[in-house]
């Protein structure tokens, strides 16, 4: 028996697809689940997954997708039309997760099961993200859930670990503590190739150090991608770990307010954009791993513009911030970088930005904090830090996953965090979002960054490089920037 | 004696409550059960008794360290029992107790001159320099090289400690002065010297002294009247000779055989006294000595018996003057 | 005259500590014969505590300097570390001990059944000798002996009159008063069925009513017996109860040694009779001894009461020989009260 | 009787001390900055769905409102939400307490087994050489930070020499749960291999936290020792000629233990909150690695779960060392 | 005056006062002993985590700065967080256990169930739900620590003061007329002088070790300041290749929290007199 043994650095503390949407748990999502579309491969394609095809009607607002009929959930049970729309509803209801991403386009109740294999969606307007978000649609085996629920709760007792999918895998054991344990399904719609895993086990193991001393001596077969690059370095020289290297969506940047004082003022930013010490960044501390990224968008992602990107230096500093205090005068209060706790990217990147800004007499203070208290801080202005330093991952794979909730007025405060506000930018990221020509798209995005970019509107650094850190026997890891390479379905062990 | 009394005592009684988890009273220590006396200006009062008897207590009573639960207390004609402490403050002065453990009474980080200063400062206004000069003086007067005021209470010997423990008491002119075992632990040489400091220091500062002991012969020596103490009930008092040489009340009569006396008869091969003074917290109805008593009747296990008095002599006792102790054995002594 | 019991000849210790070495016990001499009980008197720090734990082998090792003299029990060396073993054989079975404080020398934690059970276990007169080599804590307790000791221990209790001996061994030290306890003690030396009976200062913690049923009790018992006892007492009131024979101590120093009648009357150590006087009933009951026992960090050489002594010459400055001053009546004096006389040669060894 | 009358009036003390071990607790962790509902609403939510939710949370109440519901909630044994992962947080704790008690409760093992004899002998020898040594050790014990340590244990033992595991409870799954401690279910299951790993698994952290534990008790069984080889009862012992292995260790030691048996109930508190950080490197899921996760995710309500079920062993176990006293010192039977 | 020959008598003791004695110079000195100052603040990306050298002591850590000259500043943030925390603690116990202890009642009463309270909870668990509260800083580390400590204090002085007001000495003191304030002031305090000065010293170095616990947990000083704990959990990610990055500050606190150890330890051995008995 084939077994796969994923070292994960936090915790599956709950198994409901509904109520969590993050990269950390992405595992149990696409292992016991299936969406409507699912994402694959590199750069990320949708291939059709529970759903046959589907067509939009005229207006752009209903979605019809026609399901396959072969389905089984992991009891038997067949799935239909019946049980997407209870999942649907469900995400909607809970208001949770993926489920709070959609309800901003579709109002409850407006999902029908046109027949026992078609379901349509009907938007309150037409959406140029929806198809991206799609394979979000995690199916749940309505008479299951429907049997187990308590109190109205639709389920969630239930779901947070029980398991009622259709996915690959079947849950076999799960302790919140440890983490779970996958068995095949041999009866997956999908079917399996020659070779497969018979089971899989994601563990959490909270360590870094840890997970990469498990897997050096054979306790593990993989690890959670991100490391740092000192520790990929070390994997590399041990013959037992391969290391796949993908290019990935994960844009690192510092997010900065840009609704106070002295931020508030281009020539500031400038002098932001200019003393941050890229190279000594990205060639020392991430070793080279990364590679620069002049804005927001992915360089790998249509809608990225061709920008030089902005460049270490401190005279051009000086330059900026004379014409800054030539207008505000000389006193420069003290400015505070949060970062986050625990992530040490952040708090390195925060003191060596405090590093140049002290060259050019400017003080800086790092608060550091867990990212649930960061988080809720910056999407308020009024506690939002001067700048803190993040990635922005891929959700769905769209240029608005980016600029678009970056910098776009429609998602301040909650992600657009910077309290960035240009009608240009919105007009052009509003038309965008509405329109489903990729071309017209592509244009109208390159055009929004550059104005963010000549704005100079955050301080943008790198775009990661995926480094998959695996047992050398794994063989036909699929990575996927969305599911970080841990659908599991397609890998194998090769002795 | 016909003078008013300095200190008249009458009824006076404390108890001890004794609780249990949730403060729960589980019972009390009858420490002073209706004590009375008078004491005269320059007369010694000797009071003995057992150990746990009640002695310490009625002289912290009198102090005022302790609460009386009731009875009164009259120092010169005054009330002074139930006070508010600034009144008690001013009568202290004149009614001062010397600690059993002299040791134990002074602060051991403080150096002898700081503890002999104590006094003055709390109760006079006298200059610093003014303040050393009575120090030393009292130093002086109990006996003392004045260089002992550079040392701690640890660096000088028990009988120092005591002279000590009176010095500072003598800081305040006191007029009664309560002197609890003073003599407990000392070697015999010792206690005489310090017996003798007692004598002169009465006459220098014409003091009238309560003197607690539970050395018979030493009362004898030193006192005019003696009270005898049983579980916190004076069963006898009279003048020290006569109450010595004819005990009226039981208790007395063992207590005297019970204290061997060089070349007298050898009393403990037939003492005739048995078993332990009854718990304190648990004394029965009728007379506290009924469970030693070699002469109790059934009127000793009902009533408590009044204080009688016997010519000079009050007595507890129902059948006091009437009991004698028991023959001493014929079996003489080996004398040489 | 029996033979001696016990000898202490000559011992010289003392401990070494901050200070410098203080001088405890400075050519301490002692004879006990069988069947009598001794008094070993003097003021508080004089040394009696000191010679009766060197005795039982109980003084603080790490601290302790021995710098000569011979402690002989029935021919056993009590104070060499060779003859260890002999040492444990005889501590507890041969030679008892009644503390001074019943208060706090009984372990607060075991029933007072335990504890009797416990000694009876290593030091019942019926155990065999040679004692087995399994490790102490291993040792078991023979059932049948267990048997005769509890009969034994029974009648010991009765014996120094404790009321309902079989529940008293079911109580802890502190559910009892103070004179029981120190009845228990006493029967608890009486049980090894000792020769000899160290009591130091055994009624100082009790009061006089109490004190008199004790001294009484220990008197009779050890007549009764025979057995030997050594009381150090600062009461002379006391030792004049129930010795036989009483031996002064002055700071360290033994300065006179008399029949207990011949003590009170004839005291012919100049000391000895300063004590005596110093009694409430004696005629200096307020006059004392002036002056203040000499250090023991830096004693004078000789006898060492020649600070206070009015007699004292020259001649005290060696410490003068055990003179005879009466029929087994010796003084340590050079300018002794009454006329003393050179030892004859038996008397020496004695 | 005097031991039940004891117990209960300890016991009637749990109460109070527990609430106003809620209120601090409760108090403090309401001054937070987070809005504990725009965490559940999660990043997507907008503002008036976290503004609903506060309501629906009770948030929006005034403190002390919301302070009665949750003691109400908590006498129901109900500790609330996670913020973080919606599960509640009760059944989360009770579920890692079984291993946060069998680490604890080894390094107790460890500690006591190292701690008292050592103790006793460095007392027994005082002033020798193994006494300053281990004198020096038990104070070094005491230095050194556990986190470090544990650290530095790991790499040395686990990464460079692989003698023992590197983390966690168990390698594959553990025995079957009966009673959540690995150890005991292995017996229980006759699973000896479980039993040996799961002992292997333990060794390190166990060792780790249980070495400031064994020098505390070194250094109180020690002064304890000391103290009571010094009282006359030793002596009296001593002059009748006891054997001194008796005395010694029977005795001596019973009455020493009554101050280390408090010290033990103390120090299972220090080793359950040592746990914290032990665990966190060793990744034991237990309570501790739950507490560093909580800690992290800022999860307010947990932390508040945690330091009161921590609060709760804690007193507990101080109870326990309380009536466990009434047996081993009969004077407070007085 | 003798209590200080006292403690130059005793090794261990002398030992521990040099360490501390050292820290303090250390603290004091540090821009003038660390050989790179300005490494507190600046990095050299280039020179990353290279071994112990005859340049860097203790070799560099991720930002190439020197870590010695980091642990000798870490030495300011250590003693301040122990002195001020310890400090406040001492501050707001002392008084509330001599009143408590020396009124009893119920105020005396409440008083201590509240620090029962306090204590109900292991120290650390309640400081990381304070520290955690507030966010993470030095400030709220101290705070944390503080409100945490007290009850230490508050208990030994109470217990102190109880037995103390006990004694004959303080009755007599009463007796002689002398006020509430003065026999607590003048005459209780004194007394337990030396066991607070005991418990401080140990309680120093435990408040070292929970400090640097939540530094390690990321409750404590945000980067990049050198406080000890958060090295240690900084070196973490770079273990086992670079050891030396977590064993400087490791060695650190054992060696600081050692000094304060042993010298309570002679403190308490030279200011108890009831241990000075029994030895
Ligand atoms: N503060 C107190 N609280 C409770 N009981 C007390 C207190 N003070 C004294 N007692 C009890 O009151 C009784 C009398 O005590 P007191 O000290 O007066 O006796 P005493 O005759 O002086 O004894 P001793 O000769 O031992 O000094 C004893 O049983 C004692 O235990
Ligand atoms: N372990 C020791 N170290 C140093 N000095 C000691 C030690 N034990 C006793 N001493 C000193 O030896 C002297 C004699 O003490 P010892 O106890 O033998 O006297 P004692 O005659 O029994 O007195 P008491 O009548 O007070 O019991 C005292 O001055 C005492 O301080
Ligand atoms: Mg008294
Ligand atoms: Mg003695």
């Amino acid at each position: 028996k084939d077994r796969y043994v994923h070292a994960n650095n936090s915790a599956y503390d709950t198994l409901d697809p509904h109520t969590v949407r993050d990269v950390a748990r992405v595992a149990s999502r696409l292992n016991f689940y299936d969406g409507l579309y699912r994402w694959v491969d590199n750069p990320p394609q949708l291939i059709p997954w529970l759903a046959k095809d589907h067509t939009v009607s005229e207006d752009g607002k209903t979605w019809t997708f026609n399901l396959r009929d072969d389905v089984t959930f992991h009891d038997g049970t067949k799935m239909t039309a019946k049980d997407v729309v209870y999942s649907f509803e469900r995400m909607l209801g809970l208001k949770k997760g993926a489920g709070s991403l959609f309800l901003p386009m579709i109002d409850p109740g407006n999902t029908v099961a046109v027949d026992d294999y078609t379901v349509a969606f009907t938007l309150k307007e037409p959406s140029a993200i929806f198809a991206a978000l799609v394979p979000d649609i995690l199916v749940v085996n309505s008479a299951l859930v429907a049997a187990n629920t308590k109190d109205d709760d639709m389920g969630q007792g239930y779901l947070i670990d029980h398991v009622a999918g259709s996915g690959s895998y079947m849950l076999q054991r799960y302790d919140p503590a440890r983490g779970f344990i996958g068995e095949r399904f041999a009866e997956h719609f999908a079917g399996w190739g020659e070779k497969y895993l018979d089971e899989i086990e994601f563990r959490t193991v909270l360590e870094t150090n840890t997970r990469i001393q498990g897997l050096m001596r054979g306790d593990y077969q993989g690890l959670d991608g991100y490391l740092a690059p000192d520790q990929v370095e070390r994997l590399r020289e041990d013959p037992n770990v391969q290391i796949l290297e993908e290019e990935s969506m994960r844009v690192f940047h510092f997010a900065v307010h840009n609704g106070r004082a002295p931020m508030d003022d281009k020539n500031f930013r400038m002098v932001l954009t200019h003393a941050f010490d890229y190279d000594g960044y990205i060639n020392e501390i991430m070793k080279g791993t990364v590679a620069r990224n002049p804005t927001i968008v992915p360089g790998n992602l249509w809608g990225a513009p061709k920008v030089p990107g902005y460049t270490f230096d401190l005279a051009k500093a000086k330059e900026y911030l004379d014409a800054y205090k030539a207008e505000h005068g000389e006193e420069i209060r003290t400015l505070k970088i949060g970062t986050l706790a625990g992530f040490s990217e952040t708090e390195q990147a925060a003191a060596l930005m405090q590093n140049g800004l002290a060259q050019l007499g400017i003080n800086v203070e790092i608060e550091s904090s867990p990212w649930p208290v960061i988080n809720s801080n910056m999407q308020n202005p009024e506690t939002m830090p001067d700048m803190v330093p993040y990635w922005k991952s891929t959700y769905y794979a769209d240029p608005n996953n980016w600029i678009g909730e970056q910098y776009g007025s429609r998602y301040a405060p909650t992600r657009n965090v910077s309290d960035y506000h240009n009608a240009e930018v919105d007009a052009m990221l509003e038309k965008a979002l509405i329109i489903t020509d990729q071309a017209e798209r592509a244009k109208l995005y390159e055009e929004a960054t550059t104005q963010v970019y000549n704005d100079a509107a955050g301080v943008w650094i790198y775009n990661t490089k995926w480094y998959g850190p695996y047992a050398s026997k794994l063989k036909n890891v699929r990575f996927c920037p969305v599911g970080n390479g841990q659908d599991m379905r397609w890998a194998y062990i090769e002795d | 004696m016909t003078e008013t009394p300095i200190l008249s005592v009458s009824d006076l009684t404390v108890r001890f409550p004794i609780r249990g988890p949730f403060a729960r009273k589980l019972g009390e220590i009858r420490a002073l059960d209706g004590v009375s006396f008078d004491l005269a200006q320059g007369e010694i009062l000797g009071l003995v008794g057992e150990s746990g008897c009640g002695k310490s207590t009625l002289g912290k009573t009198l102090m005022g360290i302790q609460a009386p639960n009731s009875g009164s207390i009259l120092f010169e004609g005054t009330e002074i029992a139930g006070r508010t402490p600034r009144e008690a403050r001013a009568l202290r002065r004149r009614l001062q107790y010397a600690y059993q453990d002299p040791g134990a009474s002074l602060d051991p980080r403080w150096k002898i001159g700081k503890s002999l200063e104590e006094p003055l400062i709390i109760h006079t206004d006298l200059p610093r320099r003014e303040r050393l000069e009575k120090v030393r003086e009292i130093l002086s007067a109990v006996g003392l090289p004045a260089g002992h005021a550079d040392l701690f209470p640890h660096e000088i010997s028990g009988g120092q400690q005591r002279r000590v423990g009176l010095a500072r008491i003598l800081m305040l002119n006191p007029e009664v002065v309560i002197l609890d075992e003073p003599t407990a632990g000392l070697d015999v040489s010792v206690q005489a010297t310090v017996l003798r400091l007692f004598r002169e220091l009465r006459d220098t500062f014409d003091l009238t002294y309560i003197f607690i002991s539970h050395d018979l012969s030493v009362v004898r020596l030193m006192c005019h009247r003696v009270a005898v103490m049983y579980l916190g009930r004076i069963v006898e008092m009279g003048p020290v000779e006569e109450l010595m040489e004819h005990p009226k009340h039981p208790y007395t009569q063992s207590l005297l055989a019970a204290i061997p006396r060089v070349n007298g008869p050898r009393v403990t091969e037939n003492f005739w006294l048995e078993g332990e003074p009854a718990d304190a917290a648990k004394l029965p109805p009728g007379c506290r000595f009924q469970g030693r008593c070699p002469h109790v009747q059934p009127i000793c296990r009902q009533e408590d018996p009044p204080d009688r008095m016997v010519g000079a002599r009050s007595v507890a006792c129902h059948f006091a003057g009437d009991v004698f102790p028991p023959k001493p054995s014929t079996k003489e002594v080996q004398n040489a | 005259m029996a033979d001696a019991l016990l000898t202490v000849e000559g011992l010289s210790l003392g401990f070494r500590g901050d200070g410098g070495f203080a001088h405890i016990l400075d050519g301490a001499n002692m004879t006990v014969r069988g069947g009598e009980i001794m008094g070993l008197v003097g003021e508080s720090g004089c040394g009696k505590t000191t010679l009766a734990r060197a005795i039982l082998g109980v003084l603080p090792r790490h601290s302790l300097e021995i710098r000569g003299g011979r402690i002989d029990f029935g021919g056993v060396d009590m104070l060499s570390p060779d003859s260890a073993e002999a040492q444990e054989s005889v501590r507890g079975r041969r030679v008892t001990f009644i503390p001074q404080d019943p208060f706090t020398s009984l372990n607060p934690v075991f029933t007072i059944g335990q504890q009797i059970d416990e000694l009876m276990k290593w030091k019942s007169p019926r155990r065999a000798a040679g004692s087995s080599r399994a490790p102490a804590l291993l040792t078991p307790y023979p059932r049948a002996r267990r048997r005769i000791d509890r009969e034994k221990v029974m009648e010991m209790l009765n014996l120094v009159q404790l009321p309902r001996p079989d529940q008293l061994l079911r109580k802890y030290p502190h559910e009892v008063s103070g004179g029981q306890r120190q009845r228990l003690m006493i029967a608890m030396a009486l049980l090894p069925e000792p020769d000899l009976i160290i009591a130091d200062e055994p009624t100082t913690a009790l009061d006089v009513t109490i004190q008199a049923q004790i001294l009484g009790l220990l008197r009779k018992l050890a007549s009764d017996r025979d057995v030997a006892v050594i009381l150090t007492t600062h009461d002379l009131g006391s030792a004049y109860e129930i010795c036989d024979r009483i031996t002064v101590m002055y700071a360290g120093q033994d300065v006179e040694a008399a029949p207990v009648a011949e003590f009170f009357n004839r005291p012919t150590h100049p000391y000895t009779a300063k004590l005596l006087a110093s009694l409430p009933e004696g005629g200096g009951g307020m006059t004392g001894i002036p002056g203040e026992l000499p250090s023991f960090y830096a004693p004078p050489p000789g006898c060492r009461f020649q600070t206070r002594c009015e007699r004292a010459t020259e001649g005290c400055r060696t410490r003068p020989p055990a003179n005879v001053a009466g029929p087994g009546h010796v003084v340590r004096c050079v300018h002794p009260l009454f006329e003393t006389a050179a030892p004859v040669q038996k008397e020496a060894q004695g | 009787m005097r031991r039940l009358e004891i117990i209960l009036s300890r016991l009637v003390w749990f109460i109070p001390t527990l609430f106003g071990l809620v209120f601090v607790v409760f108090f403090i962790s309401n001054v937070i900055p987070t809005d504990p509902a725009r965490i559940i609403a999660g990043e997507n939510a907008t503002e008036s769905q976290v503004v609903a939710l506060r309501a629906e949370m009770g948030l929006d109440q005034p403190l002390h409102i919301q302070f009665g519901r949750y003691v109400a909630d908590l006498a129901t044994g109900d500790l609330g939400k996670s913020l973080y992962t919606q599960r509640a947080i009760s059944d989360d704790l009770l579920h890692r307490l079984p291993a946060t008690l069998e680490l604890t409760i080894a390094a107790m093992i460890i500690a006591i087994g190292l701690g008292v004899p050592l103790g006793v002998i460095s007392a027994v020898k005082r002033n020798s050489l193994i006494d300053q040594v281990l004198r020096l050790l038990s104070v070094s014990g005491l230095a050194v930070a556990s986190f470090w340590l544990a650290m530095e244990l790991q790499m040395y033992f686990s990464t460079r020499l692989g003698w023992t595991p590197l983390n966690g409870r168990i390698a594959g799954w553990g025995p079957e749960d009966i009673t959540g401690f690995y150890v005991l279910d292995s017996v229980l299951t006759g699973d000896w291999a479980s039993l040996w790993d799961a002992m292997h698994h333990m060794l390190l952290p166990a060792i780790t936290l249980a070495l400031p534990a064994a020098a505390t008790l070194v250094r109180f069984t020690r002064a304890g020792v000391l103290e009571v080889i010094n009282s006359n009862f030793v002596l009296y012992e001593r002059a009748m000629g006891m054997p001194s292995a008796v005395i010694i260790w029977k005795y001596v030691l019973r009455n020493a233990l009554i101050s280390t048996v408090t010290q033990i109930g103390l120090i299972f508190g220090t080793l359950f909150a040592g746990a914290v950080v032990v665990e966190a490197v060793f990744d034991w899921p237990g309570l501790g690695t739950y507490a560093v996760q909580s800690i992290l995710q800022s999860d307010t309500r947990a932390i508040l779960g945690f330091s009161i079920i921590v609060g709760v062993v804690f007193i507990g176990v101080n109870l326990l060392v309380d009536i466990l006293h009434t047996f081993i010192d009969p004077r407070t039977l007085k | 005056m003798t209590a200080l020959k006292r403690l130059l008598a005793d090794r261990a003791a002398t030992l521990g006062a040099a360490i501390i004695l050292g820290l303090i110079l250390v603290a004091i000195l540090a821009p003038w002993l660390a050989p790179y100052p300005e490494d507190v603040n600046s990095f050299h990306l280039t020179n990353r985590l290279q071994p112990p050298s005859a340049e860097h002591l203790f070799g560099t850590d991720r930002m190439g700065s020197d870590v010695f000259s980091r642990i000798l500043f870490g030495a300011r943030i250590t003693i301040s967080i122990a002195v001020i925390a310890v400090g406040v603690s001492v501050a707001i116990g002392v008084p509330i256990g001599l009143l408590a202890g020396y009124y009893g009642g119920f105020p005396g009463g409440f008083l201590m169930r509240t620090s029962d309270v306090f204590l109900a909870v292991p120290q650390i668990v309640l400081a990381i739900a304070i520290a955690q509260t507030l966010g993470p800083s030095v400030e709220n580390v101290i705070l944390a620590l503080s409100l945490t400590y007290w009850p230490f204090w508050a208990r030994l002085v109470y217990a102190e003061t109880k037995s103390l007001k006990a004694q004959t000495f303080v009755e007599a003191a009463q007796a002689l007329g002398a006020s509430d304030f003065r026999v607590m002031v003048l005459h209780i305090l004194p007394n337990t002088a030396s066991a607070i000065i005991v418990r401080t010293s140990i309680g120093m170095g435990a408040t070292i070790l929970t400090a640097a616990a939540l530094g390690f947990l990321g409750l404590g000083a945000p980067p990049p300041t050198p406080e000890w704990g958060r090295t240690i959990s900084e070196a973490r990610e770079f273990l086992p290749e670079a050891w030396w990055y977590a064993a400087a500050p490791g060695l650190a606190i054992f060696l600081v929290v050692m000094g304060f150890n042993l010298l309570g330890d002679g403190l308490r051995d030279i200011l108890d007199p009831k241990l000075r008995k029994g030895n």
